[in-house]
């Protein structure tokens, strides 16, 4: 079979997925027909997931600016100075669909991918997060999804040493059928070391370093073709299997390569593989590359040069090395024990040409695959049933009877339960840098060498989305920026992982454009820029989206590194502040759905820059060692905030006893509301004056609740006449049983 | 009856396990080996002594449990215990 | 001291086991590849915890044919400090410097949490600095420490006082819920007849630091030093 | 030839890993099982044709690396490819 001669037929096309206007646009670029090989690159390469060809006219608003900013949007991942010479290099990705059809390797090949996006930047990975959405886990798929998803995330993350220090899991129908797995990694470089995916150098040699390339990932639109099926279909599985002991040895030798600066640029083979980091890399640097297949390590015999080029292998890396200096790179992969050829070099036409012994196969403008690629500016337009989803009449509600009922199943929900199950079964602390575990608002890595920490956390309510995406955004950013906060951490930089449906229906768009808004927003005024991202739509089975799910991966700066501050309560005896004001936010809360069996209202508004006043005010008080602890006050509301605080101390729980006024509040608004910038500290009795002080210069209402102390937790819930008009009082112990058994109950069910 | 059930990765997937067997191997001095792959061998004892019975069920946890549809293939094989 | 920590392809704490040393121990460290077969003025061997060839077979079983694993066997045989954790511990089991072999976990997941440990031997130069019955707060993080040797082997450990740690509870009991792994007579780590190869799951260079949450690993790494520098005067 | 290498736990080690699959056929509702054990399957292609050597290296291979003593006994059959 010879791809150059398969005639162009029109079905051919739309089994690759181009339309008839991207077909037009194709002929413009090439100037004649393509042959089929050079169809299918054009196929993958204009697909949704590579050329943002729905979002990048969007993605434009994010600020990505900044004076820390060292890399912005457009490179393997984002990096921003953190001083001593350093930079922290981030970026968070999403394996959705392999996750539901393979769901052990589809999460293990995805901490690959990222973490390879990582590393190609010189960077040394120090952190590994993950942001998980599954459906309830009443239901066994539900369980076997998860169960396959945290061992495969357990087993990639743990064999290759970087620990996954964190990282959140929300359960909702909605995701039964198009489960969420995002994958954030971070890790450290010299700053002026960091290595880009360049291809500069007329004559520089193209090598490929890694694993062979097998028939795995080939686009499954261009499976359906027959004329070229010449072997049956179990010869193209579909599913990749991920290799963590060869990447922990690509991992090393990058670095090495590094050390011994051999390289002009490199960049990793993710979504269609050989073909996008080439043309990526030829494109950046306004070249050429010039590649023979006959070269590539192949693990599988007569493979054509549409499955070289389009094989999703994992685990493989393409890289330009310095004049004369492949001879060296050659040597170090083959002391690691890995293959390594040299496959071509870089050419000054801006062509990417693809040879098979010698012959040419495809030749096509990299411009045209990386850059100039269809862009779309969809439809919009929010949808009917948007209003109805608004409305909430709270009154039509009673009003809570039996609030300690109410906790408990609250703590026992899947959403809200300690994640211990899944958290345990992640290496969180090899690299001897995990300063906060896995269970506090976020987790803290130090930074060996210097005086500095970072913090980090993964955050985003798809519910608040789905009410309003507007004030979604805005909220998934401020909560992130909260949990650093509350940990002493500067927020420093994001990286956004967009999780929508079907681009193509208006309704999705506009959810997508509307939350981009609320997210460009907020980062703006709290002044965090937005270093790298992710966009992943068509999470859609049978016709129904999933909720908009922006994830964001936020990064925090401490310094100096022993002021890190906290969730759980510490001492007998501090006082329990409430910071920030609790107003009647029922509206789409987990009390809501989980009591009243209702996703509806609208979310709270957010503050910008009382949310700002609060993060100011905590930081500056980590600072001044004036907190004892400090948890953010999100899921659950108050009541959930306070037995957290009593609970998740990782060897000794606390009780305390608390004292609400009502002020003229419902009962669940004041106990279960979800009223954003707020959080619980403790502050020790010699400390709380000055610590009053800071909180009236910041601006930030600060009342006295309460105090840590005894083996029960006990809220009573005053009206203004001071008669009690609420009270839950549980022993810690029944509490702790709630909340730390049940994830555990709910997978063994 | 018992059961003696064989795993195997399909064709083409990647097998890492295999592939770093095999390196080893050589390192050892075994060098005249062309491929090495990795399964899982299954034994499972029944109490079902009607063959067929037995094979259905076999074939039934084959495809419910013991090996992965999307990535491996299997086969069995029945004794009388 | 000087100290080598050997670095096979796919070990992970190689590079925390050298910082232990060489930064808060302030002794001498360095990595040595595994393909290297001298060593040469070492005192100290650490096989580190990690997936030495992704684990892939079992546990340490391609590890254990590495061209340093013969002067690794030499050395210990002159009665050089040989130190493995976790997969290092797995290495000496395989390689058989340690008796007994190692299975997955009972309950066959990953696991990675501090847990308690009770000191049987601390006459051995790895825990000369603990007292007997002392215990210690220190992380674990495998999924294959599930210890196991015939009833004949058991017995020799036991009669040679070749058991050197023990899962426990938090007050020093001996219950299946402090046992993380379902290991043999809770054994967490054990030492050879001579008493110069220590092979432990538990990781020491984990809790060597208050800001890593325990200290009581240093101690381990305090004991080897103890021992060096009595030897030496 | 090619060889096919069955390893298995030794009888009396307990398998957690056939267990836990024990357990699981259990909850989908296969009741009449004894017991089930996980091995390893190895296949094994190398290139030599005469049966007596080829099982020779094989018999070395796992006495050398794909079978621990400790826990472990193998067995092999040979076909020519
Ligand atoms: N939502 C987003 N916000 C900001 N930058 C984004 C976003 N989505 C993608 N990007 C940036 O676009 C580039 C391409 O992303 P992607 O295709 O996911 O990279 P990769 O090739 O590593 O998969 C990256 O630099 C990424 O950081
Ligand atoms: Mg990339």
């Amino acid at each position: 079979m010879s791809s150059i001669s398969t005639p162009i037929t029109k079905e051919l096309i739309a089994q690759h997925g181009l339309s008839d206007d991207e077909y037009q646009q194709i002929l413009t670029h090439l100037g004649r027909e393509p042959n089929l090989t050079e169809l299918g690159v054009f196929s993958v390469m204009w697909s949704e997931h590579c050329s943002y060809k729905s979002s990048r006219v969007h993605l434009k608003r994010l600020p990505t600016e900044g004076e820390r900013v060292v890399q912005g949007p457009g490179e393997n991942a984002g990096a921003v100075d953190i001083g001593d010479g350093l930079a922290a290099v981030f970026k968070i990705e999403s394996h959705n669909h392999p996750s539901f059809i393979e769901p052990f390797q589809g999460a293990a090949t995805g901490v690959g991918g990222i973490l390879r996006d990582i590393f190609t930047m010189g960077a040394r990975p120090i952190a590994l997060l993950d942001s998980l959405r599954f459906g309830e886990l009443d239901v066994a798929k539900n369980r076997h999804l998860l169960k396959g998803v945290v061992s495969g995330i357990s087993w990639y993350g743990n064999c290759i040493g970087v620990p996954t220090i964190g990282g959140e899991i929300a359960f909702n129908d909605i995701y039964s059928k198009n489960p969420l797995v995002n994958v954030f990694c971070l890790g450290i470089v010299e700053k002026d070391k960091l290595l880009k995916g360049l291809a500069q150098g007329v004559g520089n040699p193209v090598l490929y370093i890694g694993a062979k390339t097998g028939r795995d990932g080939i686009h499954g639109a261009t499976m359906a073709s027959d004329s070229f099926d010449d072997q049956s279909d179990a010869k193209r599985p579909n599913v990749q299997v991920g290799d963590p002991f060869l990447e922990k040895l690509l991992l090393e030798v990058c670095l090495e390569f590094l050390e011994k600066d051999l390289l002009i640029g490199i960049q990793d083979m993710g979504a269609a593989g050989l073909t996008s980091s080439s043309c990526e890399m030829a494109s950046r640097s306004n070249t050429g590359i010039e590649l023979d297949v006959a070269h590539v390590p192949c693990r599988e015999p007569n493979m054509t040069p549409y499955e070289m080029l389009l094989s999703e292998s994992q685990e493989r890396m393409l890289l330009v090395a310095k004049p004369g200096k492949q001879e060296e790179v050659i040597a170090i992969c083959h002391k690691w024990g890995i293959d390594a050829a040299i496959i071509g070099k870089v050419t000054d036409d801006g062509m990417l040409r693809i040879k098979e012994h010698g012959a040419t196969v495809a030749e096509i403008p990299a411009k045209a695959l990386a850059e100039e690629g269809p862009r779309y500016e969809r439809p919009i337009q929010a949808p009917q049933y948007q209003e109805m989803l608004q409305s909430l009449l709270v009154d039509n509600l009673p009003d809570v009877k039996n609030p300690a009922d109410v906790l408990l199943q609250l703590l026992r929900s899947p959403t809200i339960a300690s994640k211990q199950w899944v958290s345990r079964q992640f290496d969180h602390m090899v690299g001897t840098n995990t300063m906060v575990r896995p269970g506090s608002d976020a987790a803290v890595v130090r930074i060996k060498g210097t005086n500095k920490a970072l913090a980090m956390t993964t955050d985003g309510n798809s519910r608040y989305c789905l009410l309003n995406p507007y004030i979604g955004g805005t909220l998934a950013v401020a909560e992130a920026a909260r949990n650093l906060a509350c940990s002493g951490a500067i927020p420093i930089g994001v990286s956004d992982c967009l999780n929508f449906g079907n681009p193509e229906r208006s309704d999705v768009m506009w959810q997508f454009v509307v939350a981009l808004e609320g997210i460009s927003d907020a980062c703006r005024h709290l002044n965090i820029p937005v270093v790298s991202g992710n966009v992943s739509f068509y999470n859609e089975t049978n016709g129904l989206s999933i909720y908009p799910t922006p994830v964001l991966g936020m990064v925090g700066l401490i310094e100096p590194a022993h002021l890190v501050t906290t969730q759980w309560f510490k001492h007998a005896g501090d006082q329990i502040v409430q910071l920030g004001e609790t107003n009647e936010d029922l509206g789409g809360t987990e009390y809501l759905k989980l009591i009243h069996n209702r996703e509806q209202g609208n979310p709270p508004w957010l503050d910008l820059d009382r949310e700002q006043a609060l993060q100011r005010l905590l930081i500056q008080s980590i600072r001044q060692e004036l907190l004892e602890s400090a948890h953010d006050c999100s899921e659950g509301g108050l009541a959930v905030t306070l037995s957290e605080c009593c609970l998740s101390h990782p060897f000794q729980p606390l009780g305390a006893s608390i004292q609400l006024d009502q002020k003229r509040l419902r009962v669940d608004a004041l106990l279960f509301g979800e009223s954003p910038s707020r959080a619980i500290v403790t502050v020790s009795p010699q400390n709380m004056k000055s610590f009053l002080n800071i909180a009236q210069e910041q601006g930030v209402s600060a009342s006295i609740i309460g105090e840590v102390g005894g083996t029960e937790l006990s809220i009573s819930v005053v009206a203004e006449s001071k008669t009690e008009i609420g009270k839950l009082n549980l022993p810690v112990e029944t509490l702790t049983e709630a909340w730390s058994l049940s994830f555990e109950q709910h997978m063994n069910q | 009856m018992k059961a003696k059930i064989y795993v195997t990765l399909k064709r083409g997937i990647h097998d890492p396990q295999g592939h770093a067997i095999h390196q080893s191997l050589a390192t050892l001095g075994f060098e005249a080996i062309n491929e090495v792959r990795l399964g899982k061998f299954v034994e499972v004892d029944i109490e079902e002594h009607d063959q067929e019975k037995a094979e259905a069920t076999v074939k039934n946890m084959c495809d419910k449990l013991l090996a992965n549809p999307v990535i491996e293939n299997y086969r069995y094989e029945l004794f009388s215990s | 001291m000087n100290v080598g920590v050997i670095s096979f392809p796919g070990s992970n704490c190689d590079r925390d086991c050298h910082f232990v040393c060489n930064d808060i121990l302030k002794q001498s460290s360095r990595l040595i590849w595994h393909q290297e077969t001298s060593l040469k003025n070492i005192d100290l061997v650490i096989l580190p915890g990690g997936f030495s060839y992704g684990d892939y077979l079992r546990t340490g079983a391609i590890a254990r044919f590495s061209p340093i694993m013969d002067s690794i066997i030499e050395f210990a045989s002159h009665g050089g400090l040989v130190l493995g954790i976790c997969n290092g511990f797995q290495i000496l089991l395989e390689v058989g410097l340690l008796p007994g072999a190692m299975l997955r976990n009972t309950h066959l997941s990953f696991i990675c949490e501090n847990v308690s440990i009770k000191v049987e031997n601390a006459d051995t130069p790895f825990t000369n600095q603990f007292s007997v019955d002392q215990i210690l707060n220190i992380p674990i993080a495998h999924a294959e420490g599930n210890y196991y040797a015939d009833s004949t082997t058991l017995s020799t450990l036991h009669e040679h006082g070749q058991i050197v740690f023990r899962y426990c509870s938090g007050n020093g009991t001996l219950t299946n819920e402090s046992n993380p792994n379902g290991s043999l007579d809770h054994i967490a780590g054990i030492c050879n007849q001579t008493r110069n190869v220590l092979g432990m799951m538990p990781h020491p260079e984990r809790s060597a630091e208050a800001v890593l949450g325990s200290t009581d690993g240093i101690l381990l790494f305090n004991s080897v030093l103890n021992t060096f520098e009595k030897s030496e005067s």
